[in-house]
């Protein structure tokens, strides 16, 4: 259960043990440790037989405060590719900037849509980034998902850690989305073959029940959140959306604890 | 010593505004052996002669494949060439590890002309003697470009440097409007047909002297050489035992022009 | 109350705690209390033949107990044709910290390739598994978390395979398992491929026991010792499951299969 | 006095208008400048100058320290006499008229006995033959046209662009040496990315303009380069609208800022021409390469000043323009390259981008034709007069 | 034990700890916001050595360019390190450009330097400024040097108690007055409840008209004597 950015990069404790952090500090004293500060939540997302649904919410986390609420955390690169930031928030902004640039480099020779790097290249380029920083030992303390299309025009999923692992899935959550989001979206997207059967309603309808679960049980997520689809036609992203369908009436049943009835 | 006062390095522009440096390293492609690059819609071919230094000796390299993309052919100085091909072929695995791309050929060769560009501006460098023809296939088709080595790159549909490559150009633009719609081994037969307008008279392409590069849309650049090539050679030129068997061919209208 | 307020996370490892701080004076130095490893679990294995080498790994990728993807590939050809690898003759397992093993991959592929367009011919096995090690060996100080197995066949014809460690130190082997299962595993093909705690029935009881002597194994029998093999493993382990890929490395190329497996 | 006068130089106001007068008004200055004993004139552009490096680095790098870029140091080129005289030809010394033989004209960075620096004339010879690109200033965006000469039947029709972007916002056409031309955007791209990292939005061309000209006029101090052999024409659309910061999250007030001046237009479109020498003017239109003296006196008709050519208007007048200025070449093919940047309602949307193909038929079409009725037109002027 | 991060174990304080020996900290509150004319800072005047007041009168709004202020939280040192390079710089574009920075210039040199120092500083800042084109404008930048634009930006210590008052009492496109009051009001419930903050509240309004600096005192309940 270490879904929070800040225990992201540490040695899991099950298998290591306690982290010893004296094994790098074995040349001179240490400063300040880089850790996030301002940080987002889950990233969601699921294909569907045309293309990709993605979502995130619009909350900045200051540790447990609750400090921005209009960060937009899903960034559309071109009409083929969106990214999904989980985690630092001034490193999202960095990331935000070297796509901008990378966008522009893109687009000197010509703005034609077969040279345009799809959300594969764009993964690719985002997890060389991401493994060079960690090798670097100055990782950009995020986990980012890129959906779009790859260079066949089918749906494209995949993540890249601050570590610089790599996978890709049918359906993908970053932080607590991938303990509590990913079963659920297993069960209606349980592999590839699922998806060819998944409408661009079905995986929408999908990801915003994730989105309301991770809202019941995250306590660093909001009610308002960004969603896009990306298929052949191109992006639409909704950045102010707000969770429907909410169920809290039940709190009436519920008294006390153990055997109180009023 | 000099022609001039003007043409002893890169850096000095004459009175008339030329850098006569780059002028005469564009001479050292004329005295590589011909190379010609054609392209259709599906397909780019480049062909070229290899010249041994003696009967005895092997034949030089005249067309390199660079990427599973594209190939080059060059003309000029072979070890210039070599210089350039290794940069290219690292510029094609870096967009390979770095994109997950095949490099655009665009962008390959705008690369290696930016560097050719530095030699003609600074002191202590010389010019690249070396001109190369860049074909292959990228997201946007097949191309074919041209690279000179004063930095300057164009485009081509067809295109033939080296010696006596006039020849050859007057070939590929009488033909210039059949290049697109050809098929691949129409293709190869233009191609080897322009070649074969550059070599002196009593000289043959034979499968010692020919390399021919192909690469097309779902076919990986590949070269060609020695007996991988001989039925192109015999198609392209059957009529080479008898001459005078049919005149309606094309390649026969042009065996009687040379 | 503070603990109403702890940012740390909810189980709590003392690993994840806000509330230390440095206690030494600080100085210029760039330090991050970063681990830059982690591990994916899963497993590999290869096994060579008189003719041919296979290579198996399962396709799971975990992160704790989380399941990042269920076809996560473990396997590389190295040094074919093109980004399919077209043609290649020798294939990279790696099993540990995944993002290494890209790295580790992309590297010898490089390597490989780059072997190849200046010597105008494909490195040989032994070659390309002696610059494995060197690969590895020279970022011994920051090393590259994994296992890694190197499969191929031989300027002789016969298939090879490499075993290595993280740092470099590597051996030519019979078979070989390594990641989240090897010690599952190894000991299941110790007595199935190189017969060990195998006897000639008959020959006799103590010390006239004649152990059976290992020979290779055709490769219908080696394909299912790897199923096997995997089959239990998952039973097992819970980081190796969801798929099997196999790759069969004959003279004549790669052949490449890929079987379900248990899910839980 | 010195620092006064470099900022009058670098004054846009002055920069923008290519009239006459204001041609005069610099051209006195820099006279007086030159008063100024040259040799403390020389030390101080050399010491505000960083060496050129055999890579092509910025002067200024990405770390904030040392990133601000080596002004308020004036446009140096500007104080050289030979820089003036390439625009207002009568020279004011009397001159050793012919440079070859002189042994002056031998080496970039010397100046001969009557204070010309050759190597810099020569590039411009190498301008002189390229072919004519166009740039004009229109009210609602800025357009960009080259001729490109055929050399060869065989290149591909249309592929071979040369007009090239740097950010999204600002186009260069050059005319020259071609690779030259390619140097030269390669440098403007790093300075706009540059400006990018530092200041996190995009550069203004007039910050562009003058980046660029310090950078050729670098190639012009030292024996160990040449100079650029192109004549670059930079045009750009500086947003008209509130730009956020690069990367930034969040939006302010609902209702928008408080406090704004009404009516404090801002942006709008840019024009420059920088020189081998590494001397830059703003235009309304702006001319070079082969056809350039029949290019200005068309653009020279177009009174640009009045700011009331539409972006529309201006493409058919740049093609009209370029098919003119060929005129003298008719035997050679040439093939019309354009490209345009309106405002962000415009159809570029701030963007510099090729003029689609429709537009750029139909202004080739009419260009054709009024070429062809030449002499007709000439007729009807006359009779309106 | 493990080494962290910068905040304290609440994860909204600075920690203290992270301070050199003897540092100087801006345990502060301060704030900015827009308002119809532009926009309004206001800081108190607490710095503290541990729980020593190492000054009481402190001003921790910073001037960096004509119409550019910002207010400082963190390390005094750093902070004013960072303010110190940042006027360098808006100087430096004002002169080469023949144009005043925006707002947005600002900002962003701001959250450079703070990003790409991140380990070794503790500054948290709001920029506020004015110009023709923009108006008044608010950002802030946090710890991490992330930028966030805000119609108004709350920041240091003292904040964590005014998220409250704030979200309850704000309003957009106030008057001058009103965003006074708003100011006021709530940098008193900050030095309030907040140990790290206290002395005087300094304000100052950016408007078309220039910079006009405001002075509340606490021995008058905040009163007066205002504009300066």
């Amino acid at each position: 259960m270490n879904h929070l950015p800040q225990a992201w990069g540490r040695p899991r404790d099950d298998v290591y043990g306690a982290y010893d952090n004296s094994h790098f500090q074995t040349n001179g004293p240490t400063t300040h440790t880089q850790s996030p500060i301002v940080t987002g939540t889950s990233v969601v997302a699921a294909k569907f037989k045309d293309g990709v649904v993605i979502a995130a919410d619009n909350l900045a986390s200051y540790g447990s405060l609750a400090r921005f609420t209009d960060v937009k955390r899903l960034r559309k690169f071109n009409s083929l590719s969106v990214v999904g930031f989980g985690g630092d928030v001034s490193d999202m902004q960095y990331l935000d900037r070297l796509l901008n640039s990378l966008d522009i480099r893109e687009n000197y020779s010509s703005t034609d849509p077969e040279n345009a790097l799809n959300a594969k290249n764009l993964h690719t380029y985002l997890a060389k980034v991401m493994y060079k920083r960690r090798s670097d030992f100055n990782p950009l303390w995020n986990h980012l998902l890129i959906a779009g299309l790859d260079g066949e025009g089918k749906p494209f999923l995949a993540s890249a850690d601050l570590l610089g692992t790599t996978f890709s899935s049918p359906t993908l959550a970053t932080g607590f989305g991938a303990h509590l989001a990913q079963p659920i979206m297993r069960r209606v997207i349980p592999d590839e073959a699922a998806v060819a059967g998944v409408s661009k309603e079905d995986a929408i309808k999908l990801v915003k029940e994730s989105m309301k679960v991770l809202f019941y049980r995250d306590a660093r997520s909001m009610d308002q959140y960004s969603i896009a689809v990306i298929t052949k036609e191109g992006v639409e992203l909704k950045e102010n959306e707000k969770l429907e369908n909410q169920s809290w009436e039940f709190a009436e049943r519920i008294r006390g604890y153990g055997t109180q009835v009023n | 010593m000099f022609r001039n006062n003007y043409d002893n390095d890169s850096v000095t522009f004459s009175p008339q505004g030329r850098i006569f440096q780059v002028e005469y390293a564009s001479e050292a492609v004329k005295q590589g052996s011909v190379v010609v690059g054609v392209v259709s819609k599906t397909h780019a071919v480049l062909a070229a002669i290899k010249r041994n230094a003696e009967e005895l000796s092997s034949y030089q390299k005249k067309i390199i494949p660079i990427d599973s993309h594209y190939g080059v052919a060059l003309a000029g100085l072979a070890s210039d060439g070599r210089v350039l091909s290794n940069f290219m072929k690292q510029q094609s695995l870096a967009s390979r590890l770095t994109y997950d791309r095949a490099i655009p050929l665009s962008e390959i060769t705008l690369r290696i002309a930016d560097r050719a560009q530095t030699n003609t501006q600074q002191y202590g460098k010389r010019p690249y003697g070396v001109g190369l023809l860049i074909a292959g296939v990228d997201a946007k088709g097949p191309h074919l470009f041209e690279f000179q080595p004063s930095g300057v790159t164009h485009e081509m549909i067809a295109c033939g440097i080296g010696a006596r490559s006039q020849m050859a150009r007057t070939y590929l633009e009488r033909h210039l409007d059949d290049f697109e719609s050809c098929g691949r081994e129409e293709l190869i037969k233009h191609a080897l047909r322009a070649l074969k307008e550059s070599l002196s008279q009593d000289k043959e392409l034979t499968v010692d002297n020919t390399s021919v590069g192909v690469g097309g849309i779902g076919e990986n650049f590949a070269l060609f050489e020695g007996q991988d090539i001989a039925e192109w050679l015999d198609a392209t030129f059957e009529n080479r035992e008898a001459q005078d068997d049919d005149d309606e061919e094309e390649g026969d209208a042009m065996e009687t022009d040379s | 109350m503070a603990a109403l307020f702890s940012g740390a996370p909810p189980q709590g490892g003392p690993g994840y705690s806000f509330k230390q701080t440095p206690t030494m004076a600080p100085s210029g130095e760039r330090q991050h209390g970063f681990y830059p490893y982690t591990d994916n679990g899963g497993s590999t294995l290869g096994i060579s033949g008189a003719d041919f080498t296979i290579m198996a790994g399962d396709t799971r990728s975990t992160s704790g107990y989380n399941i990042n993807t269920r076809y996560a590939p473990k396997l590389f050809k190295i040094g074919g044709e093109g980004p399919d690898n077209k043609g290649a003759r020798i294939v990279l397992s790696v099993v540990g910290f995944a993002a290494d093993g890209d790295a580790l991959k992309e590297r010898l592929d490089t390597i490989v390739k780059m072997y190849k367009y200046q010597h105008g011919k494909p490195m040989s096995v032994s070659a390309c598994a002696q610059r494995l090690s060197h690969v590895l060996y020279n970022k011994r100080f920051f090393p590259y978390y994994v296992h890694a197995i190197l499969g191929g066949i031989d300027e002789d014809g016969k298939g090879a395979l490499y075993s290595y460690d993280p740092v470099g130190s590597y051996e030519r082997e019979q078979c070989r398992a390594a990641g989240a299962a090897a010690s599952l595993i190894m000991p299941f093909l110790d007595n199935q491929v190189n017969f060990k705690n195998q006897y000639e029935p008959g020959s006799g009881t103590g010390h006239d026991l004649q152990a059976k002597v290992a020979q290779p194994l055709p490769r219908d029998t080696v394909e299912s010792i790897v199923r096997d093999a995997f089959t239990s493993a998952v039973e097992r382990h819970i980081e190796v499951g969801d798929g099997l890929q196999m790759m069969i490395i004959t003279p004549n190329g790669v052949e490449e299969t890929f079987t379900p497996l248990k899910r839980d | 006095m010195f620092a006064n006068c470099s900022r009058q130089l670098i004054n846009p106001a002055l920069a923008d208008a290519p009239s006459r007068r204001s041609a005069r008004r610099l051209e006195r200055l820099i006279w007086e400048m030159c008063e100024i004993d040259p040799k403390r004139i020389h030390v101080e552009w050399e010491a505000a100058l960083p060496a050129p490096r055999p890579e092509q680095t910025a002067p200024n790098s990405t770390s904030l320290a040392a990133s601000t870029h080596p002004t308020p140091t004036p446009h140096p080129t500007c104080l050289l006499p030979e820089a003036v005289e390439l625009h207002s030809p009568p020279p004011r010394h009397p001159a050793i008229m012919t440079s070859i033989g002189t042994g002056y004209d031998l080496s970039n960075s010397v100046f001969s006995p009557d204070g010309r620096n050759f190597q810099v004339e020569y590039a411009v010879k190498a301008v002189e033959n390229g072919g004519t690109a166009v740039g004009i200033r229109c009210k609602d965006g800025v357009v960009l046209a080259l001729e490109k000469l055929i050399t060869s039947k065989l290149l591909k029709p249309g592929a071979n662009k040369r007009i090239a972007s740097v950010d999204r916002n600002i186009g260069v056409v050059s005319s020259g040496l071609l690779p030259d031309g390619r140097h030269f955007v390669s440098r403007a791209r790093d300075e706009a990315a540059n400006w990018r990292s530092l200041y996190k939005g995009p550069i203004p061309t007039s910050a562009l303009a003058n980046r660029m000209g310090s950078y050729v006029q670098l190639y012009t101090l030292y024996s160990s380069v040449r100079p650029f052999g192109v004549t670059a024409i930079v045009g750009g659309w500086d947003s008209e609208a509130e730009l956020p910061v690069d990367g930034q999250v969040g939006s302010g007030p609902k209702v928008g800022s408080g406090g704004k001046s009404e009516g404090d237009k801002k942006g709008g479109p840019f024009l420059y021409m920088i020189e081998p020498s590494g001397l830059y003017w703003g235009y309304y239109g702006a001319a070079t390469g082969k056809g350039r003296q029949i290019a200005k006196s068309e653009l020279e008709k177009l009174n640009l000043t009045e700011g009331s050519l539409s972006l529309e208007e201006g493409v058919k007048a740049a093609a009209r323009i370029i098919y003119i200025a060929h005129d003298d070449n008719k035997d050679k093919e040439f093939e019309l390259e354009m490209t345009w940047i309106s405002s962000l309602s415009g159809p570029t949307k701030g963007r510099h981008e090729p003029v689609p193909k429709e537009l750029q038929e139909e202004a080739e079409k009419l260009a054709k034709k009024a070429l062809e009725g030449d002499d007709d037109d000439e007729e009807d002027e006359k009779m309106e007069e | 034990m493990m080494a962290t991060g910068m905040l304290g174990e609440d994860g909204i304080h600075i920690d203290m700890n992270h301070l050199k020996k003897g540092e100087v900290n801006l345990g502060t509150s301060i704030m900015a916001i827009n308002f119809k004319d532009g926009v309004i800072l206001g800081a108190d005047s607490r710095t503290t050595t541990g729980a020593y007041i190492a000054n009481r009168v402190t001003d921790k709004l910073t001037q960096v360019h004509d119409t550019i202020w910002c207010c400082r939280s963190g390390s005094a040192a750093d902070t004013q390190a960072v303010a110190d390079i940042v006027q360098y710089h808006l100087g430096m574009y004002g002169i080469t450009n023949n144009e005043a920075p925006t707002t947005q210039t600002a900002a962003a040199i701001f959250q450079e330097l703070c990003y790409s120092n991140k380990d070794q500083l503790s500054a948290g800042i709001i920029i506020a400024g004015w110009d023709h084109r923009h108006g008044g404008q608010v950002y802030s930048i946090p710890l991490g040097g992330s930028l966030h634009k805000q119609s108004y930006a709350i920041g240091g210590s003292g904040s964590t108690y005014i998220y409250g008052y704030c979200d309850a009492n704000w309003q957009e496109d106030m008057t001058e007055a009103e965003g006074v009051k708003f100011v006021k009001g709530a940098l008193q419930e900050a030095i309030m409840w907040d140990g790290s903050s206290g002395g005087v509240i300094r304000m100052v309004v950016l408007t078309a008209k220039g910079a006009q600096r405001h002075l509340y005192l606490p021995d008058n309940g905040y009163q007066g004597p205002g504009k300066q």
